[in-house]
């Protein structure tokens, strides 16, 4: 801890010095805000919300009738999570704000606890959420795990029917709400201002505000499990939802909690890349990457209010007892299906958009080639996130509900795989005569292609109304959706790790294990996936416990396929461990080569970025091209120039 | 000359540009926030008629049952005022009406904690339960979506009403519509997006006000 | 090399291999697709897919091949160096052309989608209380249906109901008495009028051999079609998460002669008359009592119903 | 600290991950599996009917929710009443069995369930009267049912309408009670899950939430071995 309580600091103009108070989230030492005062916050809020709730609803009839109550529960979460962000200091400038103070200017503190602090430089929020996204994958992915063990046999049950709906439901409403955040949280904060040239993101408190969201959302949804577990599935059909016990509180009230995170995430997102653009980072140099993340935070920040009042309605219908989504009292189970997918499908694009972003990233530095129809690509992505609001209804098929609408949203639906197609012009255009280094991030780029072409195909068919009534809500959908966000999304992300954790940490991910860790996520994600699509066509739904047993042979494939595949993430688990503080080898300043705006800068970054204000002077992509000019101006530092040729 | 921070150097050019980049932030925040908004408030709005139209079992809103009009009318009115004070407010702070600005914005502020108060009594004496109907239901949606959107309003206000206070003093007795101090331009891109806002939440009471009291 | 040479190699692989992978996918494994041949829809459903399935393997070879080529002659190890600049960047004949086979192939694929759902009255899938794709004789069942005696006879459309509840799936007669059964017979050569709704929660009414699935939603009549084709049995599957026995909530049906549909149905509406009694008469959607038995959720006495449709269950409105 | 001393580190982090993840699995997602069933096969010598005894209560009176509605099973070798709702039944094997039903009941929500259904003879007994029908909307109703929906079998449970019932379980014969008892064949092996219609969860919605949620108070399962 080098720094003291109280600091000088030069205020403008640098002529009077005055003394200012570091705020409690940065003093060093135990006596502040940090991770342990957070949780004290967290249980203590829970802990009065809870007491409160019994006072006041232990008498109300339906509540003794049921013997649980969600009043009780809803406030321990509401008061648990108002605890933790009090805890850990989210509330402090808030709350000063209304005496009409400034922020304090505010550094990190230095060391290792800076990560369990509400920190506002944005690449320690980076590093946080690398460690968070990493956390809800591995806890979602142990619960995958446990699906495909009940899988094994379709008569002998390792779990009990209502233990098994709750693991579904807590796998996918994990995976889907780590998913939204698996780019945008860590690349993109640590990433966005570095390639854009900017030393800060605009609102670095709501960027925290953000993680500390997440994180308290990831231990809401969680809560479920010790209140009763929900058995909705991450989808939170209601009136399924409303007849549910209290562990549906921590569904309803966890994607509230989350879906605050994204909004705040996505809301600094889009302002910074709008407004903290380097001098001469033009639209048309701007990486393909912050293009993904623009398109990706207005889904966020508009898909999300939906959902949020979703899910308030949805507590409503649990505490207060309206009948929003209860058709015999007046409300309408469709509500929910409209409200829920309305969000919902710009919620897949949420999960889609920022690994096309990170693989036309990697493929001009990997194949020494201009990342080619470059606004093609750009516009590709823009065009996927206003479509995206039209489809939802695709989800709803089979419903009942408007199906004169049907050819329209089918229309739609099938419009929105143009746009998804440029991705592949994007990618097909730069491999072609290029120079391919099988790195192992750019394995994971082609990796993406692949099993997103798989992902994006099938997913032709099931917008296709007649095939959709085979296909909806069995395992041909299941597949379908983790043929995109993880064959796609997960495999971009890992690519990304390996490619900018380097610049991050200073370190190199091992490469030997790197190639086993890439080898058996493809063989054995194509190897789960992929027999589930037959699995769907014979006739398998969704969710069940049991099944015909004819399907024993290739459940079974897909179950002992899915171990081998939660091995390969141990495998990876090892790599960062091995490669970042067992045996660390310094990473090179820019080790693949690359023209990005982030390898310029100094390894490692430092807190504010860059010596001087970048000017920019071209894109970043310009590869293989004699004369082309240097990526940036970095003052101080002189005109640095494009990567080194090969 | 180069201003020291954080350990490294700014130069004025930088300075400038860091303050354009923090008052554009101001500015699309602001906006976006108000999209934000609309969404959030469209999905109640889209409650409200997809209830009304599919009218499950004759039961949206059974005789035409309806929340205390005196209660809407007060909320509205207050709401609306509040609207109306933030732009009037805005209206004069461009022309350097300082003080009219910070009259008109703490009667809005005290409008806004009324409708609040408001609000929150209402829902307690209602003439219906809240799952009696559609109508119901939605109108208890409205009731919280109306105290979050009361309390964001009123925070907005307080802070801005409270830092324009302090900023006085820690810009030297300079105005802050005049003001060139980065504070003093940070402070009015604040303002203008505040009554953005307050317009906003002006029109929406009136809106949601029409829907749920008068058809 | 010149550039000519990469793409006549690569069209030529993927030329073969795609006519290769359309012969196979059409006449080896496209009459096994599933759903099969059991009903009208089935087959539509299946022929759909085949035809889907012709577009999108040469599209998913074209990209493999074109991939596969990319690493293996362009790898770091063999190509030359590339070369950059405008050329690399972008190249407008090429987007142009890409941009134009996407869009044509999309807007086919969902002109075709339209044409098949509506010359295959919405082809097996729920199309809510109103449908607007009815094949002929379907009017006449919705009459027939509110005519316990009606029966049935060959050549006529069948209205059968899908109760969904939770845990199982029942289905009512309504020209036979109106019955209710928790077994799904259905006449050959017939078409079914299938009314599904929910006494609770939503289900989804999924017969796999039938082509057919349809959302069970409380109070709303979701209705689906199908046309019987072949004899045997198929299987019904929830397919909408409904709770903790959602994973049992299956039993199959059977399609036999009409002769055999019309004694079966004749003895079924005959033995379980005692039990048809009491049921309530049918109509196309029930209000269930939302509190359960003996009290519940919602504050009993102050939820009144005007309901315009039948209650299943006597306990309501709300007593 | 060396690279030896990280790597044990590394190594002891991780099996104490493990030992989390076995611990949250055995705290909270292995209770009420089909592990402590009730084993039947035992009981009766190969061919000759099983017996099965249970009483259905209106609150169980113990465990995590007293307040809940409750099967309970008597133990063939003890005779104590057990929560427990997973039955190991051999194969092919008539099945006798006796509810004593100790609930209040009402009108069913589908009278479909109010058929006796399933059972050889397509009948019951109760109260020493053979019954094919229970009209729920007269009398005491049903109070709950015992059903099978792979093996077709339903059984209405009529319910007690003398206001002393039973207030928490075990129930003893004292209280006023119907005793239904009835007989099936079990079908060949496999798990089958069994449920009662009556939507009997007091306090939820639509009355299908707890205790009919949760296996071992109205639902569980029968795991039919050779």
């Amino acid at each position: 801890m080098t720094i003291s309580a109280e600091r000088p600091v030069a205020t403008s103009g640098g002529a009077t010095t005055t003394t200012e108070r570091v705020s409690w989230t940065q003093r060093p030492g135990i006596w502040s805000q940090h991770l342990g005062t957070a949780i004290v916050g967290a249980i203590v809020g829970y802990l009065l919300g809870h007491w409160l709730g019994n006072a006041i609803a232990s008498s109300y009839p339906y509540i003794q009738n049921s013997g649980q109550n969600v009043i009780a529960v809803t406030l321990g979460e509401i008061f648990g999570v108002a605890g933790w962000l009090l805890g850990i200091g989210a509330l402090n400038y808030p709350l000063a704000k209304m005496a009409g103070r400034q922020p304090g200017k505010e550094v990190d503190v230095q060391g290792w606890s800076k990560y369990f602090r509400y920190s506002t430089n944005h690449k320690t929020v980076g590093l946080q959420y690398v460690v968070g996204v990493l956390l809800f994958l591995f806890t979602g992915g142990l619960l995958a795990m446990a699906i495909r063990t009940e899988l094994l046999n379709p008569t002998t049950h390792y779990f009990s029917a209502d233990t098994y709906i709750k693991i579904v439901s807590e796998h996918g409403t994990v995976m889907m709400m780590m998913a939204t955040s698996i780019v945008v949280g860590p690349l993109g904060n640590y990433l966005v201002p570095l390639m854009i040239g900017s030393r800060r993101m605009a609102f670095p408190r709501i960027e925290a505000f953000s993680f500390w969201v997440f994180t308290a959302g990831y231990m809401v949804i969680f809560s479920a499990l010790p209140l009763g577990g929900f058995p909705t599935g991450w989808t939170g059909y209601a009136p399924l939802q409303t007849q549910a016990g209290p562990g549906m509180i921590g569904y309803l009230f966890g994607f509230a909690v989350i879906g605050m995170g994204m909004m705040a995430a996505g809301f600094n997102m889009a302002v910074t890349i709008i407004n903290y653009r380097a001098p001469g980072m033009t639209w048309s140099r701007v990486p393909i990457l912050v293009w993904s993340l623009l398109a990706t935070s207005a889904l966020l920040t508009l898909a999300t209010p939906t959902l949020f009042a979703a899910g308030v309605f949805g507590l409503l219908d649990k505490t207060a007892q309206t009948a929003f989504y209860v058709n015999e009292h007046g409300g309408s189970a469709y509500l929910w299906q409209n409200l829920f997918w309305f969000f919902g499908h710009p919620e897949v694009y949420i999960m889609a958009l920022p690994g096309f972003g990170i693989v036309g990233e990697i493929l001009p530095v990997f194949t020494r080639k201009p990342l080619f129809a470059y606004k093609v690509g750009a516009a590709g992505m823009i065009g996927v996130a206003l479509l995206s609001f039209f489809v939802w209804q695709h989800h709803l098929y089979q419903s009942g509900i408007n199906p004169d609408m049907r050819p329209l949203f089918m229309l739609t639906t099938e419009l929105i795989s143009i746009p998804t197609g440029f991705i592949y012009l994007v990618g097909m255009g730069t491999l072609y005569k290029a120079k391919i280094r099988f790195e192992i991030p750019m394995l994971f780029a082609l990796a993406l292609y692949f099993n997103f072409l798989i992902g994006g195909v099938t997913g032709v068919f099931l917008s296709d109304v007649p095939v959709n009534v085979t296909v909806h809500g069995g395992f041909f959908v299941l597949s379908h959706f983790h043929y995109t966000i993880m064959g796609g999304l997960l495999f971009a992300f890992m690519g990304g790790l390996y490619y900018w954790l380097p610049k991050m940490t200073g370190r190199m991910l091992n490469k030997k294990i790197g190639l086993w860790h890439f080898w058996t996520m493809f063989v054995f994600f194509n190897l789960t996936f992929f027999p589930m699509f037959i699995i769907g066509l014979l006739g398998q739904p969704r969710r069940v416990f049991t099944y015909a047993k004819n399907l024993q042979g290739l459940n079974d494939f897909s179950s002992v396929s899915a171990f081998l595949l939660g091995f390969s993430f141990l495998i990876f688990a090892f790599n960062m461990v091995y490669s970042l503080w067992i045996n660390p080898q310094k990473a090179p300043a820019n080790p693949w080569d690359s023209r990005g705006l982030e390898w310029q800068t100094a390894n490692p970054v430092p807190s504010y970025n860059f010596e001087r204000i970048p000017v920019v002077l071209s894109d970043p992509y310009r590869y293989s091209e004699p004369g082309a000019p240097a990526v940036a101006d970095l003052g101080d530092a002189g005109l640095v120039h494009a990567a080194p040729q090969d | 000359m180069a201003k020291v921070e954080q350990g490294y150097t700014s130069t004025p050019e930088e300075e400038e540009f860091e303050l354009r980049a923090h008052i554009g932030s101001v500015w699309s925040g602001g906006r976006l926030f108000i999209g934000m908004y609309t969404f959030l408030l469209a999905s109640l709005a889209y409650t409200y008629f997809y209830l009304r139209s599919s009218n499950s079992g004759n039961l949206w809103r059974p005789h035409h049952m309806t929340a205390p009009m005196s209660f809407g009318w007060g909320i509205v009115l207050a709401t609306a005022l509040a609207g109306v004070l933030a732009v009037y407010g805005q209206w004069r702070f461009r022309r350097g009406g300082v003080a009219d600005w910070q009259v008109a914005g703490w009667t809005a502020l005290v409008l806004l904690v009324g409708a609040l108060m408001l609000q929150i009594w209402e829902l307690t004496k209602l003439p219906f339960y809240p799952g009696a109907s559609g109508y119901a239901s939605s109108f208890i949606g409205w009731g919280v979506f109306n105290i979050a959107t009361l309390v964001v309003s009123a925070y907005w206000v307080e802070t801005a009403l409270a830092r324009g206070m302090r900023l006085r003093t820690e810009i030297g007795g300079d105005r802050p519509t005049l003001s060139t101090h980065p504070s003093a331009q940070s402070f009015r891109a604040n303002v203008a997006s505040m009554t953005y806002f307050m317009g906003f939440v002006g029109v929406g009471a009136a809106f949601f006000f029409a829907l749920f009291y008068l058809i | 090399m010149n550039e000519t040479h990469h793409l006549r190699r690569m069209t030529t692989i993927w030329v073969i291999l795609s006519i290769a992978a359309d012969l196979l996918g059409w006449f080896v494994l496209g009459p096994h697709m599933p759903p099969g041949r059991m009903t009208e829809t089935a087959y539509h459903d299946q022929i759909d897919f085949n035809i889907l399935l012709m577009v999108a393997l040469p599209v998913v070879i074209g990209v493999w091949v074109y991939m596969g080529y990319a690493i293996t002659v362009w790898s770091a190890k063999r190509a030359p160096d590339p070369v950059g600049g405008d050329a690399a960047r972008g190249n407008t004949r090429t987007q142009v052309l890409w941009i134009s086979i996407t869009s044509v192939m999309t807007l086919a694929a969902a002109a075709f989608g339209t044409w098949a759902l509506v010359v295959d009255h919405g082809s097996g899938g729920g199309e809510g209380p109103n449908p607007i794709w009815a094949p002929s004789g379907a009017a006449q069942a919705e009459t027939a249906a509110f005519s316990p005696n009606s029966g049935w006879t060959p050549g006529q459309a069948l209205p059968v109901q899908v109760i969904g509840q939770q845990w199982k799936f029942t289905y009512r007669y309504p020209t036979f008495g109106g019955f209710e059964t928790s077994q799904l017979i259905l006449p050959d050569n017939a078409t079914i009028v299938f009314n599904v709704t929910s006494l609770d929660v939503i289900h989804s009414f999924w017969a796999y051999q039938l082509g057919v699935k349809a959302d069970a939603n409380p109070q709303v009549n979701d209705v689906a079609y199908t046309e019987t084709k072949q004899l045997g049995s198929f299987m019904v599957r929830c397919s909408e998460l409904c709770g903790i026995w959602h994973g049992a909530m299956y039993n199959s049906g059977q399609v036999v002669t009409p002769a055999a549909f019309q004694s079966w149905a004749q003895q079924t509406e005959a033995a379980n008359a005692a039990n048809t009694k009491l049921l309530p008469p049918f109509a196309w959607t029930y209000v269930p009592d939302a509190n359960g038995a003996n009290g519940g959720y919602y504050p009993d006495g102050k939820a009144t119903p005007y309901s315009s449709v039948e209650v299943y269950g006597s306990k309501n409105p709300a007593s | 600290m060396s690279k030896q001393g990280r790597f044990a580190t590394v190594i002891v982090l991780f099996l104490v991950a493990v030992g989390l993840v076995v611990w949250a699995v055995a705290a909270f997602l292995t209770p009420g599996t089909p592990g402590g069933e009730m084993d039947f096969t035992t009981t009766a010598s190969a061919g000759q009917p099983v017996n099965i005894t249970v009483q259905t209560v209106g609150a169980i009176g113990f465990g995590a929710h007293p307040t809940w509605v409750s099967y309970l099973v008597k133990d063939p070798t003890t005779g104590a009443w057990v929560q427990d709702t997973s039955w190991k039944l051999p194969a092919d094997t008539v099945v006798h069995m006796t509810v004593y039903q100790y609930d209040s009941g009402g009108p069913l929500r589908n009278q479909e369930w109010g058929q006796v259904q399933g059972t050889i003879g397509g009948t019951a007994t109760v109260n020493g009267q053979t019954v094919s029908v229970v009209d729920s909307n007269s009398g005491g109703g049903v109070g709950h049912t015992f059903a099978v929906p792979a093996l077709g079998l339903a059984v209405p449970l009529p319910g007690v309408s003398n206001p002393n019932i039973c207030g928490a379980g075990p129930c003893h014969q004292s209280s006023p009670h119907n005793t239904v008892s009835f007989e099936f064949k079990t079908p060949g092996p496999g798990t089958y899950s069994w449920q009662c219609f009556v939507p009997c969860g007091l306090g939820y919605l639509f009355g299908n939430g707890g205790p009919m949620a949760t296996q071992n108070y109205m639902g569980g399962v029968l795991d039919v071995v050779r």
